[in-house]
Parts: structure tokens; C-alpha cells; sequence
């Protein structure tokens, strides 16, 4: 590899060629601030306008300053990253940016977590000169059912465009307007709510300021606690456990589990249960789907689609009703797990407890934002009384724990209660990219083959691959599985699929890199894969410690099935458990 | 960017579609296609770039970023007579400010802005190169030179019918 | 005998197309259609006095001709011989005509090189260029030398780029050809955005096959066949002769495939810009050509590695090419024994402002400000006096009396604290406030603004904003100490040229007129008298002998007063737009 | 319109093209070119001054000199119809009176070439060319 030497603070460091300044610094450890930059290995994503400017450093021989994170280094550059004029810049340039943005800092939801604010802190401004009168940008608020834009904020990194053209090629956000009022917004600045937005939250996720937030339900779920006419509540779906620690401080890939059930409980919960059960059972549901499809398809019916689509992520559901709306008997029928789990909650289990659907609330943890709109969506409201009341994310889940007094991190483990709160290990893996199907794999073989699994860990569905695919042998019959994470992945997939290159009999698709570990209502990982790495880990780790690792052995299952669904597919179940699918957007008509 | 509100006929659409059509659909002739549809339209409402987008397949929201970032596009009809008053340096300096100002008094609108009756919109434009002129006033195709604030009142007489 | 008619736009806004009509109307009416021809040409230059006849053979110079004026010029010219003398140009100096171009002040130190064809061939006619040795050069370069030996010709005559940056054309065309690709691309910037420059408009509408051939020659140079003009929509002229020059071109195969029986092949094609000063900037005027918002990008890499859709992309603009064919002809010992040591050949300006000669100039490199403003500009406007010239547009400072005699080029200008820019050169009197002038710049900085960057963005705002608070009489020695910091950080740190460059007009205000910063934040007061905020329109009793003159004429009515008396202005009310002070025949208005 | 096909071709046309635009190229560059001016107002067009332009623009064009033929209005001489008047590059004009042909044939060969004088020259300008 051709290398180069330079000197950076004076000492000296040999890099291969086309390293930036920014990158040999920090393997020095000298640690330039940077704020636009953000660097997504392992999706292969650097976002690196060189807008912020407040990474400049001073170079030799070069007439103003250079931007480090999108400069190159080069033999024999003298790089020096502290002198006054550099300090002075990057401060100046800072109170620049802080000139045009909101001061609330201490009402703001990023406030704690905002990079400018951390940068501001570093940097030790403490006031902004001329700001008396000094005209700000400021655009109109924006409150989506899942995602708050409030722009004014926005500093133009330009992450939050990266995130939703490049990576989700979802193109609901371009950079508009020119000069001070540029901002980032959908097609004629309009609500989120009439763009082509699927709510992954992926831009909320990178977003380093408060310009975009996750809608925040806490309060609504404080309210329904306090209320003794309801009975409350509370699903957490599987990636929640493998990243909530991280807000308490702990190790990412610290898996929280039982301190979360117990937490839940100390917060006043009525029932504690689980997601990952109605993930079993999306597995029943959407498992035998597949396997119905397949037996049709090799008999010869020629009405029947394959592959078959998940259909357990939301984003990705707005993103096939817009992009893919002539494709819309593809996608399994089966709801989400946590639709599944609203639907039993409020019929099966509101039966149990002898009680009417009005008088219970089914709230949900979820490590995603897209969730907050899919349990608003009308079909899966009964009389307008929806099957899940309140979707909130990981992070509020952690801000609500603070502010009920807990100390998390010294909480002893407790379980989930039952029936809803059993799972196996195959309900856990549905965080992970791979893991739906996996866990499908895993019933499905055993179904369709009458036999036992030779072993229930399939490696060769997991990893961090864009788009990855694999045959499993059913006993002799070979099934093409096809996986993709991101909706970008998923797009040149279904394009595939759509031009009949592809030749999948089932598909996985999850709108977040990574899955829902990777999630927009996770703690942020501000970019940094390795957080996601360490939360998969989690997930396979929970999986493995787990007796039961297939969805049809979960006795509560078998037990849901037996006194009121009958059996998957069933009328009953396809009453309460699966769905339909609407066209959005208006693109067909024009092409 | 302010903009209202249009319902595109079919025939607009065609005609929208064949414009795409001309430079192959492609997103790299987005620019000229907003030339192209201005010029046919007169300006670039909302609904006729999400004609455009999907015609070159791209979002809606780059092509309004595109729009939004070109002056010479425009999401409104402009007025019947536009006008458009020079404020290139040497025009500047020649006195375009006062004579801006006054259009503004007298047809009671900012830059940017179209009369009640869409007979008079107000715009600046940079130096359209007859600075022996400054400072200089067009009207539509017509180019006024030498204007003074006293005479803008009887170059609007021109067009009150 | 041909009658030559500047076809500019300039000339055309006062009516030339009229005059061609009128001329050839009344040629036709004396028999005379098929004796004497009328040309349409590209701009003479002298905008001041357009528009402008030209009668040939004898070099008779008619100036600020009315269509009206057409049926004298062919009968006493044409017809009869005799001069129309009350359409000559008067030499103020001397108050004498001055009929032959070549003797008036205007056009005594002018050489014109890119501006050869202008206002001299019908630019609608390939044949008039072809006469003018038109496309010859690259005849010459690709039969009788290497792509290399080209580029040597161009690299030993010093040219350097005429878009502001003043990079060395030769070494640019050598880094583009360097780098291999299956295809690359030769870029004209045509996107002339600087407000008060036209050269390249006027370029492009005289003598458009000059770009065409230049850029067939950079094609060959760098190994492109393709070659892209980005060009101003707010310029149908332009583009009208540019298609109309292309599409000869090609008729006469010198566009196209195997181009005068070699095997090089190269065509053009047109871009638009839609109205971004930023376009200017080739990496920003790359993206715009790829149908994408003109936003910079941060260089290397550079267009000569990858530019347009990530081909080796060479951009020049226009009034660079147009000095290249000159150059391969007369060879470079030719070309670079003009101009001065580091800086070869001519440059043109567009002279305006507060001068008498308004116009587009070609001089060569080294001639003094002095030499520009008083002899071919013929100094300042009704007798008022010189303060400060500005040079690079938006992007340049304003330069002082004490600048005068300093030879322009591209290194003085900018140890002075402007630059060359695209060539705008705009006079300033008396009656010009600095502050205001600064102010002027930056609220164009803050509209053209790509806002990418944050210094840009941002910070331009906040000098604007600084402008507008000390001439509104609010500001404060603090304000200055921060202009002068905001301005130098912003230099330092915006991502491209228009950024880097957006605060020399304050600094260079800063530097050369800080007794008028001065005066605006201790005394409030405006000295030129132009800040309105810091003025009053005051009545003088005494000399006021209640015409009413100046109350009818008030738009909003701040002036009272009984006839025959003393008025009185309402000061209130008065929105100081001057109008009362124009109309007073007795001075009794002043401005405090 | 055929198309140029090698450096040749265009040279050629070059050569062609040329005099279609020489009236400009040699107004540009009158100071260095010998301008004649022929009286062409009524009393010059009566004695002939037409045909005597016509053959002065013929001559210099074949005998290669590069020249300025324009007319003017009356010079005043009247009674020597037709006048022309000869300005060399770098020295005062001379007026011809009476010049047919024959006597512009003279001029060409023996003024215009070798600046020697022929008879018929104006007196009145005689002593500016004298005074030189």
C-alpha cells in the first residue's frame, strides 16, 4: 500500500495514501471536533460535505485553512491543529452557527445529547457577539405522526439528506433553498406527513441537533398509568433490551432483559409482557403463509406470488405502498408483532381478564419511530380504539425510568409475566437483520419436513452484508432466501424481484440498517457501527441462552392457539392477525 | 417558497411528459426540463414538478430543492408586464435603489410580489449588460434605460390600459 | 461599402435592430441595397455612446444613432460622401469630432485580442470568421502538431485563466490530459454571474465561433471529444448566435466526426444556468450541469481528475478561449511579449459606473488604473471626483487614489486587496459611501450564498447585518474590530471562491476608507450623504420662496407650508427619497 | 455548402472569404493603406467619375495594391472634373483634377508607386505636399 508521512502537531506519522488529516490525527489521538462529518463504515457511508467548517485545521504552505475531515493527507504536509488561528476560526465559526439557532437549549428533547451542544461546551463559547441583532432562519414546524421537524434548528449537515436518499433512497428530504435559508425539507417544504417519508427515523437517529425529534408519548403513557379506570399495558420489542442499558450508562451489547421487566413493573405497568411472544406468533402466521404459497406454487398454481415479503417493519411497509404499490399481494399479510400483539391483547387476553377493549391500554417500547404511525393507522383501530394505544421509543422508555426515580442499573432481573411475555429464542432474533426469517427457517423447515432441525442456528442468514442470500435445504427442496437491510438494499432487491431477475421464495426486509438493533428510536449511535455490532451480538447471545429457540414450540402459543385462534390461518386468526395494503403516492399515474 | 395551488389537465401532463421525453428522461437533464417547462407554463407550480420527478425518477423533494436553489425558477405566475429592475453594480450606482424603491411605492408591492390584478410583478435581475444604460428597467422583452424615479410613473402609464 | 451595426445588447435595448431596418430601407429607397451592405456585428464596446454605426471603408464612427437617423446616413454619407458630424463622437478634452475610432480616447490604448471579431464580422456568419483566419488554428493543431506541442504553445504564453483565478491555462489543459479516462470533457463557463460584467455575453454574442474553435483545440489538447458550453438562460442573444454558430460549425464538418479529414472528433453542446452566481465556481457549475442544486464541493479532487459525471473535465471560460486560436497562430512569443511579467496578454474590463465612457475594454495586461479611468474612460461623470474603483465584482475590494498608478495585473490587484475577477470595473465619485457600496456587495453574497458552508452562509449574513446596523448610524467600534475578524474567519474558512472571497469589499473598505466606517459610527454621519438614516432634508427658510415645487412633488406628503412662504419638511414622515430636492430651483433643500 | 475537408480547403476559402470583409480589414488598417477618395456628387458623376472609380478599383486590385477606394461628396473643384484625391500612408492628400482613365493609370504607376507627381495636381493642396 502506498503510504505518506506527514507532521501533524509535530509529530510525525506515516498514513496510507488518502487518509484524511481528520483520520491520522485521531490514530495520533488528537481528537478534531467535527460536526457535519459523520463516518457510517460498515454501510459504507461517509458524510462529508466539509459544510460545518469547525474541523479546519491550519496547513502549511496553504493559503486559508483546510477542512481535516475531507482533506487529504500528503508527503511532507506540516498539519497543525491548535494554533490561534485556527482556534479563533473554529470559534468564530461556531458562534456563527449558534447566531442562527434556537437558544432553548434546556427545553430542547436533544438537550444532552446534541453534538453542537457538546461542541459549543468543548469550545467554552460563552457568548454570541452581535446577536442582538442578528436575524435568524426560521421555517415552520412540522409534526408528523412519528417525527417532529423543527428546522430551525437544522445546521445543514446534510446527515439526515445522506441518510434518507443514499442509504433509504427514500428521497422524502433534499436540501432546499439557497444561502441563509437553506434548510433540509421534503418536496415544497410541506409535512413529512405528505412526502414520500416511511418514518424509519434513520435521519432523527443522525440528526446532531434538535431539528429532528422522535413525537414524544411519554406523557400520554403517564396519564393512562394514573388512570384506575384502565388497565395498562406494556409490549417491548426484542432490540429494546439490547441497547436501553446504553442510555444507563452501560456497555452497548449489554442485554437488560430482566432489569427492563423490572423496571416496567416499578414504573406501574399492570402486565408486563413481550413483544418477541407476538413474534412467535408472526412466525406461526406469517411461516405458514409462506409454506401455503410454496405448496401452491410447486403444485403449480400460477395465481400464487412468490417470493413471499416480512412485513413485520413498518417503514418498510410505507415504503412498498409508495414505491412498489403494483406489488402489493407480494408482501406477507401477516401484521407486525406489534399489531399481532394489540390485536390478542385486546380481544383474547381483554377476555381473559373479563374485561371491554376501551378499558385496557396497550402501550409499546419499540426501538423504531415508523411503530408510532403504524398503531394509528385506521385498519388497526376497532371503533376507533386502537389495538396499540401508544408507541414509544427506547428512548423515551429510559427517559420515562429516570423520571420515575429508578435506579436501572442496580435493578435485580425479573421476568416477563404470561400468558403475552413467554418467547423463545426465535421471537428474539427479530431484531437483528436475518433474524425474521431465521426464526421462520427454523418453524417452517420443521413443518414442511416433519423432522426435527439438524441445528437451529443458521449463520449463514446473519451479518452485516447489505443484501445477503443463502439456499436452505428443506429436506431436498431448496429455498432461496433473500435478505436485505436498509431500504436502499431493499430497493435494488425488489427492483430484482420486479424485473423478475430474482429467484427468492422469501424475502426479509428491514428499513434500518441492521435491523431494528439499528432502529430510529434507538440510543443514538451517532454513526458508530460497532454500537450496532455489539447490540446484534446481544440478540444471538439471548437467543442461544434461550431453551425453547422455535416459535411453534412456545407453549403460550400453542396455548393461543388451541382455546381461541384455532389453528394459523385459521379465519379467526386472519381476522385479528393479518392485513391489506394501500397504494400511496400518485407516481403510476404520470409514467 | 411561496406557491399555490393548480390542477394540472391531462393535456398539461402530456405536454409535461413529452417535454421529459425530449431529453430522455434523464435526471441529468433536469435543469433544461425546467427551463423547458417554464418556459411552456410560465412558472413551475408543485404539481408540475412532481410530474417532472416522476417522469425522470427522481424525488419530488430534489427537484424542488433544484427549483428552489435557481433564481430563474419561479413557483409563481408572474404578472402580466413584468418587471424587472437592474441592481447590477453599475446600475447600482447609477441610482437603481431609488428607482426600485419607487416601482415598489407606486404598484404598492415588494420585490418578488405580483399586483392584486396579476397586470404588474416586481423583480430584481443582475446586470443584463447595457450598463451604458444604467440604470436600466425591462419590461417584458422591453428595455427601458436612463430611468429616473420621476419617470416610473409614466413608464407603468404605458401598460394601464 | 458596408454599414455596420452594433448588435450587442446594449445597443439592441436602444433599437440597433430598428436602425438595420432604417438603413436598409433607405438604401433600397436610393437604389443602393446591392452596393452597400448592412452588418449586424457583436459589441464595439463603447456601450456609453451606443448605439454605434460604423460606415467602412473609411472608418466613420457614428455614435447614439436613432433609427431616425438612418435616412441621413445614407444620404449624405452614403450618397453623398459627406460625414454626418452631429452623430461623430466629440473628443470632450479637445470639443472637436473625432470621426475614426482609432483617435478617440476610448479606443487609443486599447489592443484587442478576444475582442478581435467584436463589432467587426457578422457573428451570424461563419464565412466572415473563416475570412478572419477563423478556424485555422486548430486546422494548424491537428495536422501540424501533437496534442503536447499544442499545449506547450498555450503554457509558454503565459495565458492565464480570465474567470477570476487567474490559474495558467497551458498547465491546466496538461493535468486534464494526463489523466486517462474513455472519455472527458471540455467545459466553457459562460455562466457570467459578476453584476456589472458582460464581457463574456458580449464575446459570445460577437464572436461565438472563437469559443467554438478554442474549445475543439482544448478537446484536442486534453483528448475530449465532447465539449459542454454552461450558459446564462438571462442570455438569448448569446445563446441564439452560439446555436446558430455551432450548427454552421457543423455544417462545414468543422464540428463533428474527423474534423478537416483528421481523426479527431469533437462537438459542442449547451447547458443552461438558471440564475447562481455560485455556478461560477467549476465544481459548482459542474453539479448544475448535472442537473443537480449548484453547491461546491470541496477540491481535490479537482474537474481535470474528476469532473463532469466523474470524467477529466477542463474548464476555462469564455474570454480565456477566446484568446487560444490567436495565440496558436501568432504563437506564443507573440502573445507573451504583451502584458507584463507574470501576467501575459490583454485583459477585458467593463468599465462603468460614475465615468463617462461606460463600456467593455480590452487593455493590455500592466496598464495603470489611471491610464483606464481617465483616458479610456474618459473620467469621472459631471467633473464630480474620483474616490475608489472596484475591481472582481463581489468577489474584489475597492481600490483608492493611491492605487492609480499601479500597473494591473493579477498579483498586483490582489497585493492591493482585490483581484481581477471576471473583469468588472466599476467607478465610484464622491457621492459614493463606502459602507453603503460594501453593504451593496454583501447583500449580493448573502442572495448568491449556496449556503452549504456555514462561514458563507452565515457569517456573510452577519457582515451584512454589521453594514446595515453602522450605516443606519447604530454602530459601534466593536463592530468594526468584528467585521474585520468575521470577515478575515470567513476567508479562511468557507468551502469555495465565492465564500473566500465574499468579504473583500469590506475589508478592502476597511482598509482604504476606515475614516468613512469612522465618521458612520462616532459622528453618525454619512460624509458622501447616501446613507439615508443619517440624513435630514432640511429647508432653508431664508432661501425658500414657497413655490410649492417641492410639496407637490412629495409622495408621502411630509412638506407643508402656505404659498409664498417658507415650507417645511415633515422629517417624521419624509422617507429622504430626493425627490423634493430635484425639483427645488432654488436650492433652499439641503441634506444634513 | 460543401464542407471543408482538410487545412487546405480552408485556407482556400480563407483566400476567397477574404475579399468579402477586406473593406472592413483595410478600414481598420486605413492609416497604413493608400485611400483614394473619387468626387462623386452630381458635376464628378457627369464628367465620369464613375467609370474612373470603378477602373482605379479594378487596377489596384490587379496590380496588387492595397487601397482604399471611397467616394465623396464635391470637393469644390467642379471645373476639374472628376477630382480625386490620393492620401499615401504617412503623408498629406493630393487632388487630381480631370483624371479619365488614362491619367488614373498614371497615378497608379507613377504616384501611388513611386511617389512621383503627375501633372494635374490641385494647386491648393500642391503646397501642403511642397511644404512636407
Amino acid at each position: 500500500m502506498e503510504t505518506v508521512k506527514l507532521t501533524i502537531d509535530n509529530r510525525e506519522i506515516e498514513v496510507p495514501k488518502g487518509t484524511t488529516i481528520y483520520k491520522a490525527a485521531k490514530s495520533l489521538g488528537i481528537d478534531i471536533p467535527v460536526l457535519c462529518y459523520m463516518d457510517l463504515h460498515d454501510l459504507k457511508v461517509e458524510n462529508k460535505p466539509a459544510g460545518c467548517r469547525i474541523c479546519v485545521v491550519e496547513v502549511e504552505g496553504r493559503r486559508n485553512l483546510a477542512p481535516s475531515c475531507s482533506t487529504d493527507c500528503m508527503n511532507g504536509m506540516v498539519v497543525k491543529t491548535h494554533t490561534t488561528r485556527v482556534i479563533n476560526a473554529r470559534r468564530t465559526v461556531m458562534e456563527l452557527i449558534l447566531s442562527d439557532h434556537p437558544k432553548d437549549c434546556l427545553t430542547c428533547p436533544k438537550s444532552g445529547h446534541c453534538e453542537l451542544q457538546d461542541i459549543a461546551v468543548r469550545l467554552g463559547i460563552r457568548e454570541i457577539p452581535g446577536q442582538e441583532f442578528a436575524e435568524m432562519s426560521t421555517y415552520k414546524k412540522d409534526f408528523s405522526p412519528s417525527i417532529i421537524r423543527d428546522v430551525d434548528k437544522c445546521i445543514m449537515c446534510r446527515r439526515c439528506e445522506t441518510m434518507c436518499n443514499d442509504i433509504q433512497t427514500v428521497g422524502a428530504l433534499s436540501a432546499v433553498n439557497r444561502g441563509f435559508m437553506s434548510v433540509v425539507a421534503p418536496a415544497f417544504e410541506q409535512d413529512l406527513e405528505k412526502s414520500p417519508c416511511t418514518f424509519c427515523g434513520q435521519c432523527v437517529a443522525v440528526c446532531p441537533t434538535g431539528a429532528l425529534t422522535e413525537v414524544d408519548h411519554t406523557a400520554k403513557v403517564i396519564r393512562a398509568l394514573s388512570d384506575p379506570t384502565k388497565t395498562v399495558l406494556v409490549q417491548t420489542a426484542p432490540a429494546v433490551r439490547a441497547a436501553l442499558g446504553e442510555e444507563f450508562g452501560l456497555k452497548p451489547g449489554t442485554s437488560v432483559t430482566g432489569k427492563m421487566a423490572a423496571a416496567l413493573r416499578k414504573i406501574g405497568f399492570d402486565f408486563v409482557f413481550d413483544t418477541d411472544f407476538a413474534a412467535d406468533l408472526t412466525i406461526m402466521e406469517e411461516g405458514t403463509e409462506l409454506l401455503d404459497r410454496l405448496t401452491r406454487h410447486l403444485n403449480g398454481d400460477k395465481s400464487v406470488r412468490l417470493p413471499i415479503l416480512t412485513s413485520c417493519c413498518p417503514a418498510w411497509v410505507n415504503f412498498f405502498e409508495t414505491n412498489y404499490n403494483d406489488m402489493l399481494d407480494v408482501p406477507s399479510s401477516a401484521k407486525s408483532p406489534q399489531q399481532m400483539f394489540g390485536a390478542i391483547a385486546k380481544s383474547y387476553f381483554a377476555e381473559k381478564l373479563g374485561k371491554k377493549r376501551d378499558e385496557l391500554v396497550v402501550v409499546s417500547v419499540m426501538p423504531c419511530l415508523a411503530k408510532k404511525y403504524e398503531c394509528q393507522r385506521d385498519e388497526f383501530k376497532h371503533d376507533n380504539n386502537p389495538d396499540v394505544d401508544y408507541s414509544i421509543s427506547t428512548r423515551e422508555l429510559a427517559h420515562l425510568i429516570k423520571s420515575f426515580n429508578i435506579n436501572f442499573v442496580d435493578l435485580a432481573d425479573e421476568d416477563f409475566d404470561r400468558p403475552l411475555g413467554e418467547s423463545t429464542g426465535a421471537g428474539v432474533i427479530f431484531g437483528a437483520t436475518g433474524g425474521v426469517i431465521e426464526a421462520a427457517v427454523r418453524t417452517a423447515y420443521e413443518v414442511q419436513t416433519g423432522k426435527p432441525l439438524p441445528k437451529v442456528d443458521f449463520t449463514e442468514l446473519r451479518g452485516m452484508d447489505g443484501i445477503r442470500s443463502a439456499t436452505i435445504d428443506f429436506n431436498g427442496l431448496p429455498i432461496n432466501i433473500g435478505i436485505a437491510h436498509g431500504l436502499g438494499n431493499a430497493r435494488k432487491l425488489l427492483d430484482d424481484v420486479r424485473a423478475g431477475k430474482a429467484n427468492y421464495h422469501a424475502i426479509e426486509i428491514m428499513a434500518c440498517p441492521g435491523g431494528c438493533i439499528g432502529g430510529g428510536g434507538q440510543p443514538l449511535h451517532h454513526g458508530d457501527s460497532s454500537i450496532i455490532k455489539a447490540r446484534m451480538a446481544a440478540i444471538y447471545r439471548e437467543d442461544a441462552g434461550k431453551t425453547i429457540r422455535k416459535s411453534h414450540e412456545n407453549p403460550y402459543i400453542k396455548q393461543l392457539y388451541e382455546e381461541f385462534l384455532g389453528k394459523p390461518m385459521s379465519e379467526k386468526a386472519h381476522h385479528l392477525l393479518h392485513t391489506h395494503y394501500f397504494k400511496k403516492g400518485n407516481k403510476d399515474i404520470f409514467i | 417558497m411561496s406557491h399555490i395551488k393548480v390542477e394540472l389537465k391531462p393535456e398539461q401532463i402530456a405536454k409535461i411528459q413529452e417535454i421529459c421525453k425530449s431529453f430522455k428522461n434523464d435526471a441529468g437533464e433536469l435543469i433544461n426540463v425546467l427551463h423547458k417547462t417554464q418556459e411552456t407554463f410560465g412558472y413551475l407550480p408543485a404539481e408540475v414538478q412532481e410530474v417532472i420527478a416522476a417522469n425522470l425518477n427522481i424525488s419530488v423533494a430534489k427537484v424542488y430543492g433544484v427549483v428552489t436553489f435557481y433564481s430563474f425558477f419561479t413557483m409563481l405566475p408572474k404578472g402580466k408586464h413584468p418587471i424587472s429592475v437592474c441592481t447590477g453594480t453599475a446600475c447600482y450606482v447609477r441610482g437603481a435603489e431609488k428607482v426600485l424603491d419607487e416601482f415598489k411605492r407606486v404598484l404598492n408591492i415588494k420585490v418578488g410580489e405580483t399586483t392584486p390584478d396579476g397586470k404588474f410583478s416586481l423583480s430584481c435581475l443582475r446586470c443584463v449588460g447595457a450598463c451604458g444604460l444604467a440604470p436600466v428597467v425591462l419590461i417584458g422583452e422591453k428595455v427601458y434605460g436612463r430611468v429616473s424615479p420621476d419617470g416610473v410613473k409614466d413608464i407603468i402609464k404605458e401598460y394601464e390600459e | 461599402m458596408h454599414l455596420l451595426v452594433c448588435g450587442g445588447t446594449g445597443c439592441r435595448a436602444s433599437s440597433s435592430d430598428a436602425i438595420v431596418e432604417s438603413l436598409k430601407s433607405e438604401l433600397a429607397a436610393n437604389g443602393l441595397e446591392n452596393d452597400v451592405q448592412v452588418i449586424m456585428t457583436g459589441c464595439f464596446g463603447f456601450c456609453e455612446k451606443g448605439p454605434i454605426v460604423k460606415v467602412l471603408p473609411d472608418n466613420t464612427f457614428y455614435t447614439q444613432v436613432k433609427p431616425e437617423d438612418a435616412a441621413e446616413i445614407v444620404r449624405e454619407h452614403v450618397v453623398k460622401g459627406r460625414k454626418v458630424a452631429r452623430l461623430l463622437y466629440t473628443d470632450p478634452a479637445k470639443n472637436e469630432h473625432v470621426s475614426d475610432s482609432k483617435h478617440m480616447g476610448f479606443y487609443r490604448k486599447q489592443i484587442r485580442i478576444a475582442l478581435r471579431n467584436c463589432g467587426f464580422i457578422n457573428p451570424e456568419n461563419i464565412d466572415e470568421y473563416i475570412a478572419r483566419d477563423g478556424y485555422q488554428a486548430i486546422g494548424k493543431a491537428i495536422t501540424e502538431m501533437d496534442p503536447q506541442q499544442t499545449i506547450d504553445i498555450i503554457k509558454k504564453s503565459g495565458l492565464r485563466g480570465r474567470g477570476g483565478g487567474g490559474f495558467p491555462t497551458g498547465l491546466k489543459w496538461e493535468i486534464a490530459s494526463k489523466n486517462k479516462a474513455d472519455q472527458k470533457y471540455v467545459v466553457c463557463n459562460a455562466d457570467e454571474g459578476d453584476p456589472g460584467a458582460f464581457m463574456d455575453r458580449s464575446i459570445l454574442e460577437g464572436d461565438p465561433h472563437s469559443v467554438i474553435e478554442a474549445m475543439s483545440i482544448c478537446g484536442y489538447c486534453i483528448g475530449a471529444s465532447k465539449g459542454l458550453v454552461y450558459i446564462r438562460a438571462e442570455y438569448p442573444l448569446a445563446i441564439k448566435r452560439l446555436k446558430v454558430a455551432i450548427d454552421q460549425a457543423r455544417e462545414y464538418g468543422l464540428l463533428g466526426n474527423n474534423i478537416l479529414g483528421s481523426n479527431f472528433s469533437f462537438d459542442i453542446e449547451l447547458r443552461y444556468g438558471a440564475g447562481a452566481f455560485v455556478c461560477g465556481e467549476e465544481t459548482a457549475l459542474i453539479h448544475s450541469m448535472e442537473g443537480l442544486r449548484g453547491e461546491p464541493t470541496v477540491k481535490p479532487p479537482f474537474p481535470a481528475e474528476s469532473g463532469y459525471l466523474g470524467k477529466p473535465t477542463n474548464v476555462n471560460n469564455v474570454e480565456t478561449f477566446a484568446n487560444v486560436p490567436v495565440i496558436i497562430l501568432k504563437g506564443a512569443d507573440w502573445y507573451s511579449s504583451i502584458g507584463t511579467e507574470k501576467s501575459k496578454g490583454t485583459k477585458v474590463f467593463a468599465l462603468a459606473g460614475k465615468i463617462n465612457n461606460v463600456g467593455l475594454i480590452e487593455v493590455p495586461m500592466g496598464i495603470t488604473l489611471r491610464e483606464v479611468i481617465f483616458e479610456i474612460g474618459g473620467g469621472i461623470k459631471n467633473g464630480k471626483k474620483f474616490k475608489a474603483v472596484q475591481t472582481g465584482g463581489p468577489s474584489g475590494g475597492c481600490l483608492t487614489e493611491k492605487h492609480l498608478d499601479t500597473p494591473i495585473d493579477f498579483d498586483n490587484l490582489i497585493a492591493a486587496g482585490s483581484m481581477m475577477g471576471s473583469g468588472g470595473m466599476i467607478v465610484m465619485d464622491e457621492d459614493d459611501c463606502m459602507v453603503a457600496v460594501a453593504k451593496f456587495y454583501l447583500d449580493f453574497t448573502v442572495e448568491e450564498s449556496c449556503g452549504k458552508c456555514s462561514p458563507c452562509r452565515i457569517g456573510n449574513k452577519r457582515l451584512y447585518e454589521t453594514l446595515e446596523k453602522i450605516t443606519k448610524g447604530e454602530g459601534t467600534m466593536e463592530d468594526l474590530d468584528r467585521l474585520r475578524n468575521l470577515s478575515q474567519v470567513i476567508k479562511d474558512t468557507a468551502l469555495c471562491g465565492l465564500g473566500q472571497t465574499s468579504p473583500n469589499p469590506v475589508l478592502s473598505t476597511l482598509d482604504n476608507f476606515y475614516h468613512e466606517y469612522l465618521a458612520h459610527v462616532n459622528d453618525r454621519k454619512c460624509p458622501a450623504g447616501q446613507c439615508k438614516s443619517l440624513m435630514q432634508y432640511v429647508i432653508d427658510p431664508e432661501a425658500c420662496v414657497g413655490c410649492t415645487a417641492c410639496a407637490r412633488n412629495c409622495p408621502v406628503n411630509a412638506i407643508s407650508g402656505e404659498r409664498k412662504k417658507p415650507h417645511e419638511i415633515d422629517t417624521a414622515i419624509c422617507i429622504k427619497c430626493g425627490a423634493c430636492i430635484e425639483k427645488c430651483k432654488f436650492n433652499a433643500i439641503s441634506i444634513q | 455548402m460543401t464542407k471543408v475537408k482538410s487545412l487546405a480547403d480552408l485556407k482556400k476559402m480563407k483566400e476567397t472569404l477574404q475579399t468579402k470583409i477586406d473593406i472592413r480589414e483595410k478600414g481598420d488598417a486605413s492609416e497604413s493603406l493608400v485611400q483614394i477618395k473619387v468626387a462623386m456628387a452630381t458635376c464628378g458623376i457627369a464628367s465620369g467619375a464613375k467609370a474612373v472609380m470603378e477602373f482605379l478599383m479594378e487596377e489596384l486590385d490587379k496590380r496588387g495594391i492595397q487601397a482604399v477606394v471611397t467616394q465623396t461628396g464635391c470637393m469644390g473643384y467642379c471645373y476639374a472634373e472628376p477630382t480625386i484625391e490620393v492620401k499615401l500612408p504617412g503623408k498629406e492628400p493630393v487632388i487630381f483634377g480631370y483624371v479619365d482613365n488614362k491619367k488614373a493609370d498614371d497615378i497608379i504607376e507613377k504616384y501611388i508607386k513611386n511617389g512621383e507627381l503627375v501633372d494635374g495636381i490641385i494647386p491648393t493642396n500642391f503646397e501642403s505636399i511642397d511644404n512636407k
